[in-house]
């Protein structure tokens, strides 16, 4: 491990030097040593400990599947093995005759019971009716059938083996590209054909860009593959159903309530408040659990209609064929107007984007992407078609980096394709047209503000990490050992803070917009300091981060701060977008708890100075746990007193002291709704940026290839804890590499899913990192309240950089997202051809 | 998956006939037969245990004649189904006279296999297909035999 | 995750395990497990009752004799393989142990179930046919030993078959041995394997390209690509790789076990 | 069929069906839900517990195959709330994102230093190869052993 990292030294949070970077000066080839945890000031900035992690280490975190209750009946779906087919009969009574078999719930129940769920899109995908379970058909390999429940988990599988269903197949869609051909099997009658949305985004002048080019690069397709992050722990429930208040607890692991309720509470024609949502711990999320929502209802049908707790696993090979794969996109006609020197000027291409069979959180994707429309580089004509079909494949869902990844994939394979076509250094094109530092903030062509940055300061940064100057002589070297090595850069962006308006521009109907965030700080009756936050964190350290947030305005020892684990909708602290999702938990959660503790600390001041006679707030000072008189320190009230004083001990107080000591704060960030007709607007608040640069070396023999060495810059602004911001920077890397070379959903003709566990879709191992320096720039956004920036999805730089590297080892162009060792040896064949 | 191939067998091509048309013939050449029902003389179904090593994949099979030109050609469409597996099968094979005397045959199959069994075996499916597609020929060739032993 | 209902039979000697097998039909010995209870959890196979072999001493262990030959014991740990001080005097043994799986997987699973289960991907397979291993099978008529070229018959078929177990492995002399893979990441599935043994011609067993492990011969490591070729290999395509990239492996790897073999 | 464990020295007796996997012997019977299953193939390991000693998944064993036998669990490491030098090392150096599969590393990581003080970097990736994390890319969880190791 190399660090370089000159820029996390002391320094408390606060309002940031908007645009100024911290420039990188020394490098380390130790360990970074975390810092002493000791009271303070400027708890941000610094690698706190996690407060998470001591639970976790013991075994005694609580994952959804570690709950349980007196009576609880175990589910087990019977799935569809068939990708697409009418189901003819279904018959439920051999399963129900066993005995600890509880009940069942079939697809004609569910169609009774709800409404199909509402949809984000407008016509043609607007039209489909989307049910919990399989109604009248199925339209991929693992859909949900019929539920059974039972006394035992063992038993709930074996009586759902004995329901019988009939199918009667159909002709499957597996290629999207076929999906709008006349004779193409058609998903959904309702939406009379395999389109679900489809827009056409131009923005500048393409015409001009393409007379006052030198030339135009055509590149006919290009192709990002079907994967998903695998977080290691699958969904689940444990759905309780309390029958005299007609409400249900839903234990669950997933990582948007807000988004699950509100497809949840109308297609059960409840209101949100019957629906309570409760985790604690979650085993990763990476946007993998927030379309759960149908397997929801289902516990949640079979708990009332059972009237016992009903707990559902759901088994890693039931994730891979069902839950959220990422978006799969094609990119066809691409062309790309340039001058001779490099200078890019436009592009115009056709995104097809596979949706899968439902659409659970699409067509979302069909905008998101356009966060980062010009990706990194200073082009100003833009034109994308974008278009997406159903297939007989599982749902596509957000995924680490969604639909932002695939855009970004796309604009560096443009420039690595462009490079080599006009003979130029991938290195020198990328600095040409790099937005530069001194143009941040900087309006893309379709209204997006990228906050701040200097990208080209951070490749040279990596490109330090990754010792540059002697790639030529290692190429050589691996020539001499009958190796290719290869070098690749990956120029990505995290957008974070999503405006919801920009879903408008995928439904004009639609009544989203802005984003918002909750957090309560509170002082208890015995002084404990305890925060609430509306998030569902999954590994992001929410605890600490906020924790350190806390303990800077309190002027006290993050020791001192309990930050609530997990989430609860009863805690009264979320707001219609809380979950944690989408890159914003460093803006959107920060600041809200930033808030909270801003007004609680007010609250303290205006407490103390009425128990002290009337001092007025500013000649009060929060210090060591408590509240004094900046002129005679030994007036001091711990906050021990003020919890007592305001919750037990409160008469006398003067009648018009507004103080609860009980602080609820929502964060909502400044956002106008985007421009529907031109597709213009400002679509997220803040833009983290990344780096990365691989080293492969290819074995020309047999197309296996190795990473061995990589570099990872990264700046998300202002980093309130570095370590933890490192450890993102880490994870996102590690899943790329796994995507880039071995992870594939990849589909049979018949729709069968090839890759249904971990034998064959192969995530990284320990054996399989390669080396790894990190490096870290401070831009901090002027936009927000810390200077902080989302981070943690990464943009997927690692697969750019890999398709890259691989380009330059082989010397062919590298045309797909997925390398697996066979394409290499194709790609070695057509380069030596 | 498809499979295909051909074969010769050292026997008048009635005789051939006859035993690929012979439901108690049949049986004898399926892996794992366990019981054999002939519903009428284009319908028959079979219960099987497929052996394999791990332990046997016990299936409902039920065979339809969709097509016949005796004495060249037939065509039968074959779905199993068994707990955890599904077996779409469609078979055809067409008979002739060989150069060197017997009667060739040229097979065809297209095998799906649905359901967790799929899944997991993904990879050694196909390997798994072509040793049991051994095991019927071989079984063929016996029976053929045996009925020119009958018949001489 | 969840297997159908199975009987638990542990039997105290081999004799008695061998008689629960005879006796039931669905009955099948259940060595280190790791691939059979996999294939259990999947419901892709239930046998009927699982006779667990775990703790017959008699079907553990490593000797080695005074002319070089290696017995091994069905029940022998990969993990057990790689410490014995025996097991050195063929060191490729070790090697190939090494890079099966990973550590708990070692531990648990046994040299006789690799062999056993002879699943495509399996490393054991092609490297017992390579080194003239001998299987020693035992069934109710007693024992009887046969060549590995002629113990795999299909995937998960050997010639221990209903009844039978196969009780101890024997390797003769010999250290000019070499084994080449492409497998998923490190260590794991595998895509193609050969492994190859020295002693005068080049014995080469290649892995994943048929049923169970082919076997080539050749004067001297130059002729192996021309023997693998003379195979008329037609491999299975799946996800990882097609028929055609199978066959191109086949002979890289061929090859390189075989250069690897000759250079020891 | 009657199971008797010792698990982190308690001893538990239960009448289970031949067919239940060890990990959910421990997780449901037993209530000893740190050990978690992350896959249903035996590829993730965060279900590894040491067995007499032997470092296992527990779901690739019958529980009665355990009956018997004396486990170690992910509870077991720590006494009296202390944590042991190695979970404290995996805080320090930030080895744990979401936890999940942090169980099953430790046990490994247990196993490996017991038999090996210590290891090198190869060793220490090689023995946790059978172990899949999805957070942390593996680099902080290989330095916190390593600064056990060296220690």
């Amino acid at each position: 491990m190399r660090r370089l990292d000159g820029a996390s030294k002391g320094g408390g949070v606060g309002f940031a030097d908007a645009g100024a970077s911290n420039p990188v000066t020394e490098m380390s080839e130790t360990t970074l040593a975390p810092a002493p945890v000791e009271v303070q000031k400027g708890w941000g900035g610094q690698s706190v400990r996690r407060k998470e992690d001591k639970r976790l280490l013991q075994g005694e975190g609580v994952f959804v599947d570690d709950v349980k209750r007196h009576g609880m009946g175990y589910l087990h779906f019977v799935r569809s093995p068939y990708a697409h087919a009418h189901i003819t009969r279904v018959d439920v009574s051999a399963a129900e005759a066993i005995d600890g078999v509880y009940g069942t719930l079939t697809g004609e129940e569910v169609a009774a019971l709800t409404d199909p769920f509402f949809q984000i899109s407008s016509a043609p995908g607007a039209n489909i009716k989307d049910f919990s379970l399989a109604v009248g058909k199925v339209r991929f390999v693992g859909e949900p059938v019929v539920a059974v429940v039972a006394e035992t988990r063992e038993l709930a599988r074996d009586a759902s083996e004995l329901v019988e269903v009939d199918y009667e197949p159909l002709p499957a869609l597996v290629d999207a590209r076929k999906a709008q051909e006349p004779d193409a099997p058609v998903l959904h009658d309702d939406a009379d054909g395999n389109l679900m949305w489809t827009g056409l985004y131009s923005w500048g002048d393409l015409d001009s860009a393409f007379a006052e080019a030198d030339r135009v690069v055509e590149i006919p397709e290009l192709h990002f593959h079907r994967f998903n992050s695998t977080p290691l722990e699958c969904d689940g429930a444990l759905v309780e159903y309390n029958r005299g208040v007609g409400q249900w607890t839903i234990h669950t692991n997933n990582q948007f309530p807000g988004f699950a309720a509100i497809m949840m509470g109308p297609a059960m024609k409840v209101g949100l408040d019957k629906l309570r949502f409760v985790t604690q711990d979650i085993g990763g999320g990476f946007g993998n659990k927030i379309t759960s929502h149908p397997q929801l209802v289902v516990c949640c049908l079979l708990a009332r209609k059972l009237n016992r707790p009903v707990q559902w696993t759901e088994w890693r090979t039931d994730f891979h064929l069902s839950m959220s794969h990422g978006n799969e996109r094609w990119f066809h006609d691409t062309e790309v107007a340039v001058k001779d020197d490099g200078t890019l000027l436009g592009f115009r291409t056709k995104a097809l984007d596979d949706a899968g069979a439902w659409l659970r959180y699409e067509p979302l994707g069909g905008v998101i992407w356009a966060q980062v429309t010009p990706g990194m580089y200073r082009w100003r004509h833009i034109e994308l078609d974008f278009t997406q079909v159903a297939t007989n494949k599982a749902p596509v869902s957000p995924n680490r980096g969604y639909s932002r990844m695939q855009h970004l994939w796309f604009t560096e394979r443009v420039i690595d394709i462009v490079a080599r076509e006009l003979g130029l250094d991938p290195v020198e094109v990328r600095k040409k047209n790099y937005i530069r530092a001194e143009d941040m903030p900087y309006e893309t062509p379709n209204g997006c503000v990228y906050d701040s940055g200097d990208y080209a300061g951070m490749l040279d940064l990596a490109l330090e990490l990754i010792d540059w100057g002697s790639i030529p002589g290692k190429k050589a070297a691996a020539r001499e050992r009958g190796k290719l090595l290869g070098v690749g850069i990956g120029s990505t962006l995290d957008s974070g803070t999503n405006n919801f308006g920009q879903s408008r521009l995928i439904n004009p109907e639609l009544q989203f917009s802005g984003n918002n965030e909750v957090a309560t700080v509170k002082l208890d009756i015995f002084g404990e300091i305890v925060v609430t936050l509306g998030t569902t964190p999954q590994g992001q350290g929410h605890e600490t981060t906020a924790a350190q947030v806390v303990a800077d305005i309190l002027n006290c020892s993050v020791d001192d701060v309990h930050v609530r684990a997990g989430h609860d909708s009863y805690w009264n602290s979320h707001a219609g977008f809380s979950g944690t999702y989408a890159s914003q938990f460093a803006v959107t959660g920060l600041s809200a708890v930033k808030g909270a503790t801003e007004m609680l600390a007010a609250e303290i001041k205006k407490l103390a100075g009425a128990v002290f006679g009337g001092v007025p707030p500013e000649g009060l000072e929060l210090a060591d746990g408590g509240v004094r008189i900046k002129e005679s320190p030994d007036a001091f009230l711990p906050f021990m007193a003020c919890g007592a004083i305001i919750n037990a001990n409160n008469a006398g107080l003067p009648e018009d002291l507004d103080v609860t000591l009980n602080c609820r704060y929502v964060y909502r960030p400044p956002f106008e709704v985007p421009d529907v007709e031109k597709k213009f607007g400002n679509l997220t608040l803040t833009y983290a940026t990344q780096i990365h640069v691989a080293v492969v070396e290819v074995d020309p023999e047999t197309g296996a290839y190795e990473i061995v060495d990589y570099a990872a810059v990264d700046d998300c602004g202002k980093r309130i804890n570095p370590q933890i911001v490192e450890g993102q920077v880490m994870g996102a890397t590690a899943q790329a590499l796994g995507a880039a070379v071995h992870e594939t959903y990849e589909y049979d003709e018949d729709g069968n899913l090839l890759t249904p566990n971990f034998y064959d879709y192969h995530v990284p191992h320990a054996l399989d990192m390669p080396p790894l320096a990190t490096g870290a720039l401070e831009s901090p956004s002027p936009f927000t309240p810390l200077g902080t920036k989302g981070m943690g999805e990464g943009g997927g730089a690692g697969i750019h950089a890999v398709c890259a590297a691989i380009q330059d080892a082989t010397g062919a162009i590298v045309t797909d997202s997925h390398n697996p060792y066979q394409r290499v040896w194709r790609l070695l064949q057509e380069a030596s051809a | 998956m498809n499979v295909s191939g051909e074969r010769t067998f050292e026997a008048p091509r009635a005789t051939v006939w006859q035993v690929m048309n012979d439901p108690a013939s049949m049986a004898k050449t399926m892996p794992g037969v366990q019981s054999f029902d002939v519903h009428d003389d284009r319908h028959w179904t079979a219960n099987v245990k497929i052996p394999l090593g791990l332990g046997g994949l016990k299936m409902k099979v039920d065979m339809e004649k969709v097509e016949e030109r005796e004495p060249e050609f037939a065509k039968m469409a074959i779905k199993g189904q068994g707990v955890g597996a599904m077996m779409n099968m469609e078979t055809s094979f067409t008979l002739s006279d060989a150069d060197a005397g017997g009667t060739a045959m040229a097979w065809s199959a297209e095998v799906k296999i649905l359901g967790p069994v799929g899944s997991m075996g993904q990879r050694v499916l196909q390997p798994i297909v072509n040793q049991q597609v051994q095991h019927v020929l071989a079984a063929l060739d016996g029976q053929v035999q045996e009925a020119m032993g009958n018949s001489g | 995750m969840l297997l159908r209902e199975v009987e638990y039979a542990k039997p105290g000697s081999v004799a008695e395990a061998l008689e629960l097998l005879a006796s039931n039909d669905g009955a099948r010995a259940l060595a280190g497990g790791q691939t059979l209870i996999n294939v259990m959890k999947a419901r892709a196979a239930s046998p009927d009752m699982l006779v667990d072999l775990n703790g017959l001493d008699e079907l553990k262990g490593i000797e080695l004799a005074g002319d070089g030959t290696l017995t091994i014991g069905a029940m022998t740990t990969y993990s057990e393989l790689m410490g014995s001080a025996e097991a050195k005097a063929r060191p490729i043994l070790g090697e190939v142990c090494a890079t099966i799986a990973d550590v708990q997987v070692r531990n648990r699973g046994t040299i006789g179930g690799n062999v056993c289960s002879n699943d495509p991907t399996n490393h054991l397979p092609p490297l017992m046919v390579a080194v003239g291993a001998r299987m020693t099978i035992a069934g109710a008529g007693g024992e009887r030993e046969v060549p590995a070229e002629e113990f795999f018959l299909g995937v998960y078929l050997t010639a221990a078959g209903p009844g039978e177990l196969l009780t101890r492995i024997s390797i003769p002399a010999g250290k000019k041995d070499g084994f080449a893979a492409v497998t998923l990441g490190a260590d794991g599935t595998c895509i193609a394997n050969a492994a190859a043994s020295v002693n005068g011609a080049v014995r080469v067993a290649i892995g994943c390209v048929d049923a169970v492990p082919v076997l080539v011969t050749a004067n001297s490591t130059e002729g192996v690509a021309d023997a693998v070729r003379g195979a008329n290999l037609m491999p299975p395509s799946d996800v990882h790789a097609s028929s055609e990239y199978r066959t191109h492996l086949a002979e890289v790897l061929a090859t390189r076990a075989a250069e690897e073999a000759a250079g020891r | 069929m009657d199971v008797t464990v010792a698990v982190n020295g308690t001893t538990y007796e239960r009448d289970v069906e031949p067919r239940k996997l060890l990990i959910h012997l421990l997780r449901d019977d037993l209530d000893l839900t740190g050990s978690h299953v992350g896959c249903d193939t035996g590829n993730c390991g965060a279900c590894s517990v040491i067995l007499d000693g032997v470092l296992v998944k527990s779901c690739m064993l019958l529980a009665v195959q355990a009956n018997g036998a004396s486990i170690e669990t992910v509870e077991g490491l720590s006494e009296d709330g202390e944590l042991t030098p190695l979970q404290q090392a995996f805080n320090e150096h930030h080895a744990l994102q979401c936890g999940y599969c942090t169980p099953g590393m430790l046990m490994s990581a247990t196993a490996l230093l017991r038999e090996n003080p210590s290891p090198s970097e190869d060793e220490i990736k090689k023995a946790l190869q059978g172990n899949i994390c999805r957070c942390t890319g593996y680099w902080n969880i290989v330095e916190a052993v390593k600064s056990v190791a060296d220690a």
